[in-house]
Parts: structure tokens; C-alpha cells; sequence
């Protein structure tokens, strides 16, 4: 069970995500950042809970699905805005501008794969390669649950039970797949397939982040311990479209009225005062500390430079 | 008379009416039923001819060809959309040595009518895995058609002759097209597979160009004309079958030739025309072959980039002039 | 439980597989048949058992251990010779000469990947074609435990278990991928995995032909009434090396004397005398039939006409 | 000095040194530990290194080269096998776009120190998917080198640098050359990476060639000789980098080319290295260029049909022939 000070990390990290987002969508607004991005508002809670499991040496893949779980893993605002701004401030300095290239090695941050799987390969090969090089880190991907039928995730799953990887695939079932519903593209429960890998798997509802920490602390330590890889799934709910600006006229208002409900950010804040570790005030100090940080950070970004067309062919090869 | 449509609406129009002929034809992809495409090509069809054959798939590339290629060989006529192009890397053996090669590795047993809708080309800010225009790299994989529409009336045309046709087609669709308007002719428009369009006559320097490349190319002509050069303007309408009669009729009269593309320089259908060029109508040459494509770098995630690193119907105007001083 | 006339035919099917084997390792011998085989002895209870249940409309994908499915599929003996022989008897009349191309439309036997797993991509397609042109055609696909744990399975079993089609996968499980045993190469029971993908998962002992039969013949009616795939995992033994002439040194004795007591042809000739379908002379006179009916395929398949150039670019386009 | 060894066991020996001298160096692959390869070119490599170091894989192309990936940028060096180089489309994604653009995608972050072996080639009966040379299927992807060893000591120096280089590389070895014997150099032997070898002087014809087309092309040129025509073979060593400089010093000499690849004419390294001669060195052409590879079908898996299909030493010398009447 996740203490006190967990708790409130969780909080104010899935916090600062939000207002970090708030904060990339008016860029977005203002033309000064790409409009294709894919929200990560009800996610926060998957997100947050389970990387904050992990340590700075262990390794992350991200999805394309908001920030939270790289802003989680220690990557500073201000460059993850620099990424989004396309410029000198960002990760990749400017090469990436907008969604999927974000990479911070000194945080454990590996990248992403634009295609949608590619992903969970290359963690499948970082948790072998620590368990070669014998250290202890553990390596956690994250995908949806449309990604997650995808044959790359049968052969990662396959070599992670097999060699018995200290892996962590957390898969993001938000019941959505841009338009393609779960049901309509899914055999079975995502759950069910680690079992037929040999390994472990957790179900956990995301809208309560705290208990997804629990679940994904749970996976951490196994792993470590060298007892192999487990495969979370994490209910949870998309509040957005797929993309800023979806119409979703393929979604049901009752579905997303429901989703409405199942936001983990407001469900976390009053699990807070709930168990008194922190009081309505404590909660809101937190908050205004959390904008004010996510502010900084934008305005900071900003004066970025742009990359210059010299920029193009470097690092194509080393 | 012709009406005035965008090409999006064209392919959609080739959709329905080939459903609505034959009900062997289905439609399958990701988010191409329920939702009509994530890029609005394939809206009303879900409704009109039901989840049977308008098919919401997972997100399994593999599954999408392959899976096209055993309906193609038990009596259905499936038509596979891979949400980008790119993807075609993501079920590369399904599209190179299935759907193209089954039908002979099996002497000849088979059909395998199907067409796989590919929507290509960069639009700002794809970045390296949804940009790409890989039409070449089905070309060492012999058994399939490619076909690449560059206007409304020839989106329709090919799309509804692909369909028809008893090969499997690779049919590529330009996203960076999608909201462009020309008129398309009324009734059962058919566009001949593998036959090149002249769209525009010039005695100076011949480009030839697919797809988007054409209209940049048509562009450059008319700035050329401007300087007094005059450009024919081939459009090849893909790469397989390639019309080289029409190309080396065109040099003949220009006996300069340009070959525009979106691909990176290397590795596209360009070298292999050059190609072509350079071992059956070399003496039709009076200047070097030029090449335009974009810069051989994977595709900026940064639109700005991008754009510098994208062929510019300027480049192909500075080509010409090259070639002429 | 199979019935009386089952039993024979599968045993005759069975023992006609053999015989059709031993006469092709004849005419490699003579250089007549290239060397590039994968004997199936030790398998011609799973396929045999399985196919049998199929109708002639229904689809078969066969893999390359072996030709006991396709032969139990219906396809001519005489045409089999001729493929490899690559001469005019063949299905493909000369044009496949050895493994992998066989096709037989007639019977139902559409072809072969020569890529392990694209058989399962495509046997998916032909499930999902018999379900949209509403026919009861049943597919069955065959692989083994290697080429289980290929990408394209994973996307297949999806989709089967999605759109509930009338699909079986068998998974013959030799334990070997040529030199790599199941354990060094596979998480968790390929049993397991049909749940993952919401269908039926059996595991049955490929020694015994009539067993297999059995449970094969569940999963086809179970798919006939529309109530979707099953995953068949088939315990069988490769009582040779991977190909002819595999020395196998990979492979402890042990393992190799086991395997010897697993002849599903073996135990099912017993089998038939125990339960008094046939005796001793009952059974000899149906090898005799067996092996004649083998060998006078084999010497009309031999007269074929190799194919000459003018075949090489003919059926690239239609 | 000098011992005449294979090309496989030159192979082996790379490998065995480079493991040896770096322990992030990693072999993985289907069988190529405990069974020493399906060729036989990898045996003893497990017992001297042990199981985390000569890796038996699943088969599961796109984890071979997609977990590859993942080893390169966390510290490890891996050579990573396919079982046959037709396998490159069951992990495209990975080899193209992961493999070769993930450090340039993620802004030079990472390297990717990898090694891909790919045993090319049609050797008798193979058939579609088992036969293929697909080295101009990276082309159209910047960010790796390619790679193809025409002999022994190639084998072992290119494989050796390439396992010491950081890009990724991808490394065409010819099935049919396995047994080919040659001499190799003693001690730390290397070969620079896309540095062209001529490997016979000649001055009325440039054949370019690499891998097992290479020993083709100089028993053409021997047969050449004999009727008076000199013809010089250049082994280009792989496709990226390509020694251009080379290739066009040699066409000054000769003023004609002829292009030899074992994969189709269509799609190939020929149409690549054509197009940029026929844009860069025109001039320097006395003779329209000729690609000689095999013929644009799939490769029948009839033996007899395979050997009709494939590119012969005939072929090149009747090509050579053709431009010299
Ligand atoms: C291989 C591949 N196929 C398709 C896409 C296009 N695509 C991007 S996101 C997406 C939906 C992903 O759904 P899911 O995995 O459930 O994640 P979610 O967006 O719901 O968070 C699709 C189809 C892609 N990028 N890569
Ligand atoms: C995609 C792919 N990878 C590898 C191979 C090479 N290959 C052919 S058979 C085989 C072993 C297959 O093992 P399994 O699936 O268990 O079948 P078995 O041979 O044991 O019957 C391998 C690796 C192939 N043909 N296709
Ligand atoms: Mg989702
Ligand atoms: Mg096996």
C-alpha cells in the first residue's frame, strides 16, 4: 500500500502533467506548437502510478498517449516544451516538434517508435540487455490496448516469458483504438494473455492511481528480484478525442459521460483529503506550486532557437 | 457532364460504385468503417453496406494484407487500407511475397484480386514512419500492380480499374491530395492501368513524376514557360506496368530528361527510370538525367525541416534550367 | 469417440503417408527429388487425426513437416509425387519442385508460406471470407511450435477470437525448431494462450491418432455452428532430423529413444487389433493396399514433364 | 602470412575475435548457438562464450531485430542473425526504420552499434522466400551501411569492422559462398567499409559487381580476354556507402558499364548505381549502360527454372560483347 509521501508524489506529478498539457494546448492555440497531439487526460493515473515504481536507471517506453509517464520518469518541462516548440530547448533539440520522438537517455527514457509496437521489441531487447550485463534494471513499456494486437507484443511477450526478462508491458485499455472499439477488435482479455506466456498479469482499475502504483511497485520488485516480467492491464478512460479536436462522432455521450466520472486526477485529490495526508489547502498550495513550475517552464521554452537547415543531416550516422 | 470533386471524394465514389456492382468487393483497414478513415475518405460506406464489408480491423498490419490475400484467394475481391503507407514496412512479407507472389508460387492456381490502398507522402510533421512514399519498394518484388493517382478523375479511374483488375494492385493515395478538387467525368469512369498521361506538351526537357509530383511538376513548367523553356509533363500513374514507350517518345522530342519524386533520391522509382533510360534510350540524351527527390535523410519530425528537406516544384525549375545552359 | 470406419481410414491415411514418405526418400536416393525435406514421421497422428474431420470444402493450411495433412486433405498421390519431381503431375506442374508450394484448390489445400506464420495470417482471411460469403466452411491451419511464436500468430488468434471465426489452429508440437528446443524459446503452454484470445484451448497426445481425431472433430462443429476458433495444441515427435540428413547432434539420445516409443502409426496399428476394428490380416492386407497404391503413383508421376522456359514468366500476372 | 581458410569459417572468425576482444559484443539469432547455424558458420561460438552471449532466438524476425535495437542503444553490441536475408521483410519496420533511424529520429541521442547478418542468395531450389538479395531493399532508408562480402577476406575484414563500426549495419553474406575458399590475411584483419576493390584491371569495359556476382564477373572477364576485350571488375563491397569515385574513375578508363547483381534487374543496386552514373557521368558513357541480374519473376523453386532465371557469367560476357560490336 503506497505511503503518504507516494501519494502526494503521485498527485503532484499527475498535476503538473495535466497543467503541463493545459499549458502545450494554449501553445497550440497560439500556432506556436503542432495541433497533432494525442491527449493524455484520464490516463494520468496509469501513467503516473506505474513509473513512479521505477528508478532513474531503469528504462521507459512511452506511448503517444500524453506525457505523464515521461514527465514521471524525471524528463525536465521545460525540454519536453522545447520538443513540442521544435526547438533548441527540447530533447532531440529541435528535430522532433510535436508527438513520438521525445528521448532523454540520462533519465532512462529510450524513445518511441512511430509505428505503434515497435516499442515493446526494443524493451523486450533492453531488459535482456541489462539481464546480459547483469545490473538490476527493469524495463517498463507502455501501450494501448489497440497496440497491443499488434504481432510485435506475441513475440516481446513470447522472449520476455521464455528468457524470463525483467519486463514490465503496461498496457492502457482506454476501450478505444481512435475509432475502433475494444470489443470490436479484441479476442479475449488483455489480462489473460500473459498466463499462455508464463508470466504474470494484473488487471487494476486507473482511475485510482494509487492503487496502480501498488500493482506496478508489485511488478517492479518481482523483476528486480529476477522473477520475471508481468503484464499490467490498466483500465482506463480517454476524456479527449484521440487527437486534440476529435469529433469522436463514433462514441456514445453516455460513454463519455462515464469517463467523465472516472477522471483519476479529481478521484486521487480527494483520496487525498480523504485519508488527511494533505487538507484543502495543503492540496491547493501543491496545485498553484505545480502551474506556477509548468509556467515557468513554457515561458523559459520559448525563446528557444529553431534548427537550421544544417541541422538536416547530422546524426544520420555516428 | 463532368462534375467537380475532390479526390477524396473521387476514391470514394470508385468505392461505393464497385460495391455497389460487385458484392464480392469489400472494404478493410483500420478506422475505415465506423469512423470513415482517419482521413474522411471512406465516409458513408460503414453505413451503406454494413460491418461486413466496411471492416474496422485491429491494429494488425499483418492481419490487413495477409488476411486480404486469403480472402482474395476464396472468392472475394477485398480492397486493404493501410492507415499510411509507411506501414507497408509493418507487413512488408505480407505485400511482397504473399500478395504478389502467391499466385505463381502456387503455378498459377490462384487469383488474387486485391487492391491495398496506401495513403503516402508528407503533409508536416509526420516525422520518418508517416511520410514516406514507398512505391519502389515493391519493384523487386515482381506480381503486383503500382499504381499512383495524381488528380480526382484518375483517382477514380485507376481505383475502379484496380478493383476490376485479377492482379493484386498496391494503389497509392496522396494525403497531401486528399482536399484537391478537379472534375471527373460521369458514369463508369475507368482509367487504364500502366498508360502514361501527357499533361502538358513541351519540346525542351521531359519531367516525368507520380503522384503528387505532378502537379509540382506542372508548376515548374509553367514558371519554365515563363523563361522560355518548354516542359513536357509525364505523369506515369505509378510504377508497374511503367510506360517507357510513352517516356522515350517524350525524350525523343526533348531528349532531356527530369525525374521527379517525393521518395528520398535514392532507392526510388526514379533511379529505376534513369535506369531504364540510360540502357535503352541513352542515345535519345542530350544532358544528364536529374533526378529530383527529397534529401536521402528519414523525414524531420519538425515541418520546418521538412519542408527544406522535400523536393520544391523549384528544384525541378532550377533542374531544367541546368540542363539548358 | 471415433467410430469403427474413422479409425481405419485413419490409420490407412496414416500408413499411406508413410508409404508415400518412404517412397520419396527413394527418389531423392536416385537424385530424381531434391534433398530439401522435412520428414513428418511422428507427426501423421496429429495431421491425419486433424484433417480428417475437415470436409472437402473446408480450408486446409498445411506446414512444411510433412505431407500426411495434405494427403489426408485428398490431394492425388500422384500429384504430390510430381511436385517433387517438379514435373508436369504436379499441382503446380513443375513449377514448385520439393517443399512448401503445393496448392490443391479443389480439396481445399490453399498453398504455403514459405515464411513460417503467414499460413496463420492467411488462414484467417479464408475464415473470415467463409463467414462473409456465409458459407460453413471451416479452416484449419497447421504449424509448428517454432512458427507458433512468429508475430503473425498473435494477429491471427485476434482476429479469430474478435469475429469468432470458424478457424483451428494446430500447433504441432515436436519440441524442436530445428535446433532450438520449446523451453529455450517459448514462455508459458501454447495451450494457454486460446484463452488470451477468448476461444477454446485443447491440448491432445499426437500418439494417438484417434484422440486427435476427437478433439479436432469438436472444433470443427463447434466452427460449423458458428461458435468460433480453437486452438489445438498436438503434443507430436520428430522421430527425425529437422530435414534428411540432419545429424542432429543437438539432440541428446534420450530424447531421440523417447520419441521412438511415440509412433503414432505404431500405437494406432495396435490400437485397431486391440479394439478388434481389424486383425493382424486385416491390417496387413490394407498396408499392402497401402504401399501399392504408393508405388504405382510414384512410377506413373515419374514419366512427367520437367517444365520448360517458356514457363518461367507465365502466371506472374493474370 | 597468409591462410587459405572459407568464407564461412573467415565469418566465424571475425565473430570469435570481436567477441573476444569486446564483451558487449552479443550473437543471436535462430540456431546459431548450440547448432552453430543452419549453414554451419557460427559452431563453437556458443561453447566459448556460453548461452547469454550466442543467443538462440524464437522465431521471431522482428524481436531479432526490433530487441537488437533495444540491446545496441542500453550498452551491448549485437550481430544479429536472419536466418535468410529474405527474412528482412518479416522485421522491415524494425530493420528500416527502427534499426536505421532511431538515432537520427531521437536527435542523435543514441548509437546504434549493430550488426544484422543477412545470408543471401539462391542456391538451388529455394524458391520465392528463401532465395532473395535484397540489399537495395535499404536504399530508400538512410541511416545504416550495407554491406556485401565478395570473399573470404572480406568476409572476415567487413565483418570485423562492421561489428566495430557505430551505425548499424547490415551485412549480406552469400549462401552460395559459404564454401569458397581464399586466402586471408594474419592478425587484426580489416576492411574499410565502402571502399570499392578492383579486383581486375581492364580498360574496355567496367563490370561492377559485389557479393557472389563478383567471381561471376571475373570469369567473364577471363572468357573476355580471350576474345580481345579487357574488361575491368570493380567490387563495390556493398550499396552505403558507394565508392562512387571509384566506379566513375573506372567508366573514364573504359567508357562503358556494365552492372551485375544476382537480384532482379528491376529494383536492384544496378538501377541505384545506373541512375547516378547517368546523372554524374554521362559523358564518360561510350556505350548505353546494361544491368545484367536475374529476371524480373520470382525465383521459381524448380532448381532447373532457377538456374533459367538467375544471371550468368554468359550473360555478362554477351553484355560486354554487345557493346564492343
Ligand atoms: C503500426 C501502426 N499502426 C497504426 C498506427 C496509427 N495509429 C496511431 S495511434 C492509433 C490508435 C492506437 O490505439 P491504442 O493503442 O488503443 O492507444 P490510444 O490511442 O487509445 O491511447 C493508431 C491506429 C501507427 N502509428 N502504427
Ligand atoms: C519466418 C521464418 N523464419 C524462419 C524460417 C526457417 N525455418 C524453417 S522451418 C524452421 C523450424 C520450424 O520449427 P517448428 O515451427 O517447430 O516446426 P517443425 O520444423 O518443428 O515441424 C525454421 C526456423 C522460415 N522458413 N520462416
Ligand atoms: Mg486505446
Ligand atoms: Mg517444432
Amino acid at each position: 500500500m503506497t505511503d503518504k509521501d507516494t501519494r502526494i508524489a503521485i498527485y503532484r506529478t499527475m498535476y503538473t502533467a495535466q497543467a503541463w498539457e493545459l499549458a502545450l494546448m494554449r501553445l497550440i492555440d497560439e500556432g506556436l506548437a503542432p495541433p497533432s497531439y494525442h491527449p493524455g487526460r484520464g490516463s494520468e493515473g496509469s501513467e503516473v502510478g506505474a513509473t513512479l515504481a521505477l528508478r532513474k536507471s531503469d528504462y521507459l517506453l512511452y506511448d503517444h498517449r500524453g506525457m505523464s509517464h515521461i514527465i514521471a520518469k524525471g524528463t525536465p518541462l521545460k525540454a519536453l516544451f522545447g520538443d513540442f516548440l521544435g526547438n533548441s530547448f527540447g530533447t532531440t533539440r529541435g528535430l522532433g516538434a510535436g508527438i513520438v520522438h521525445v528521448a532523454d537517455p540520462d533519465n532512462g527514457v529510450l524513445g518511441q517508435s512511430g509505428t505503434l509496437g515497435g516499442s515493446q521489441l526494443i524493451a523486450a531487447g533492453a531488459a535482456l540487455s541489462s539481464k546480459i550485463r547483469k545490473t538490476d534494471q527493469v524495463t517498463m513499456c507502455f501501450f494501448g490496448d489497440g497496440a497491443a494486437n499488434r504481432g510485435t507484443f506475441h513475440e516481446a511477450a513470447n522472449a520476455a516469458g521464455a528468457w524470463k526478462l525483467p519486463l514490465i508491458f503496461v498496457i492502457q485499455n482506454n476501450g478505444w483504438a481512435v475509432s475502433t472499439s475494444t470489443e470490436q477488435a479484441t479476442g479475449g482479455r488483455y489480462v489473460d494473455r500473459a498466463h499462455g506466456y508464463g508470466f504474470v498479469g494484473e488487471w487494476v482499475d486507473g482511475a485510482d492511481a494509487f492503487a496502480v502504483h501498488d500493482v506496478a511497485q508489485r511488478a517492479v520488485d518481482r523483476a528486480r528480484r529476477g522473477e520475471g516480467a508481468t503484464l499490467i492491464e490498466v483500465k482506463t478512460v480517454r476524456l479527449t478525442g484521440h487527437y486534440a479536436g476529435d469529433p469522436q462522432a463514433y462514441r456514445t455521450t453516455d460513454d463519455k459521460e462515464l469517463a467523465a466520472t472516472q477522471d483519476p486526477i479529481v478521484l486521487a485529490r480527494a483520496k487525498l483529503i480523504e485519508l488527511g495526508d494533505l487538507d484543502e489547502e495543503g492540496v491547493t498550495d501543491l496545485e498553484l506550486e505545480a502551474r506556477a513550475a509548468v509556467d515557468v517552464a513554457a515561458e523559459e521554452a520559448k525563446p528557444g532557437i529553431q534548427p537550421t537547415a544544417d541541422r538536416i543531416d547530422q546524426y544520420i550516422y555516428a | 457532364m463532368p462534375r467537380t470533386i475532390s479526390y477524396s471524394q473521387a476514391i470514394n465514389e470508385a468505392l461505393t460504385e464497385e460495391m455497389e456492382r460487385d458484392e464480392r468487393v469489400v472494404l478493410m483497414g483500420e478506422d475505415v468503417g465506423r469512423m470513415g478513415g482517419i482521413f474522411g475518405v471512406t465516409p458513408g460506406i460503414y453505413e451503406k453496406f454494413g460491418a461486413d464489408r466496411a471492416i474496422d480491423t485491429p491494429i494488425s498490419e499483418m492481419l490487413i494484407v495477409g488476411g486480404a490475400v486469403g480472402m482474395a484467394i476464396t472468392g472475394l475481391r477485398p480492397v486493404a487500407e493501410l492507415q499510411f503507407a509507411d506501414f507497408i514496412f509493418n507487413a512488408a512479407d505480407e505485400t511482397f511475397s504473399k500478395m504478389s507472389k502467391w499466385r505463381y508460387m502456387h503455378g498459377g492456381q490462384f487469383t488474387v484480386p486485391m487492391v491495398l490502398r496506401l495513403p503516402e507522402g508528407a503533409t508536416g510533421g509526420g516525422g520518418a514512419e508517416h511520410s514516406q512514399c514507398p512505391e519502389a519498394a515493391l519493384l523487386e518484388h515482381p506480381g503486383s500492380h503500382i499504381v499512383v493517382a495524381s488528380n480526382p478523375a484518375d483517382a477514380k479511374g485507376l481505383l475502379k480499374a484496380a478493383i476490376r483488375d485479377d492482379n493484386p494492385v498496391a494503389f497509392f493515395e496522396h494525403k497531401g491530395l486528399y482536399a484537391m478538387k478537379g472534375e471527373v467525368p460521369d458514369g463508369d469512369h475507368l482509367v487504364e492501368i500502366g498508360k502514361a498521361d501527357i499533361k502538358r506538351q513541351g519540346t525542351d526537357v521531359t519531367i516525368v513524376a507520380w503522384g503528387k509530383m505532378v502537379g509540382l511538376s506542372l508548376k515548374a513548367a509553367e514558371q519554365l514557360q515563363k523563361q522560355g523553356i518548354s516542359a513536357e509533363v509525364l505523369d506515369t500513374r505509378g510504377l508497374r506496368p511503367l510506360d517507357t514507350e510513352a517516356i522515350f517518345a517524350s525524350i525523343e522530342k526533348t531528349g532531356r530528361l527530369i525525374i521527379a519524386q517525393e521518395a528520398p533520391k535514392s532507392g526510388g522509382g526514379a533511379s529505376e527510370i534513369a535506369a531504364i533510360v540510360a540502357e535503352e534510350a541513352l542515345d535519345l540524351l542530350e544532358a544528364p538525367i536529374i533526378r529530383v527527390g527529397a534529401m536521402d535523410v528519414p523525414i524531420p519530425q519538425n515541418a520546418m525541416l521538412e519542408a527544406l528537406v522535400l523536393p520544391t516544384s523549384a528544384d525541378i525549375e532550377r533542374a531544367a534550367i541546368s540542363m539548358l545552359r
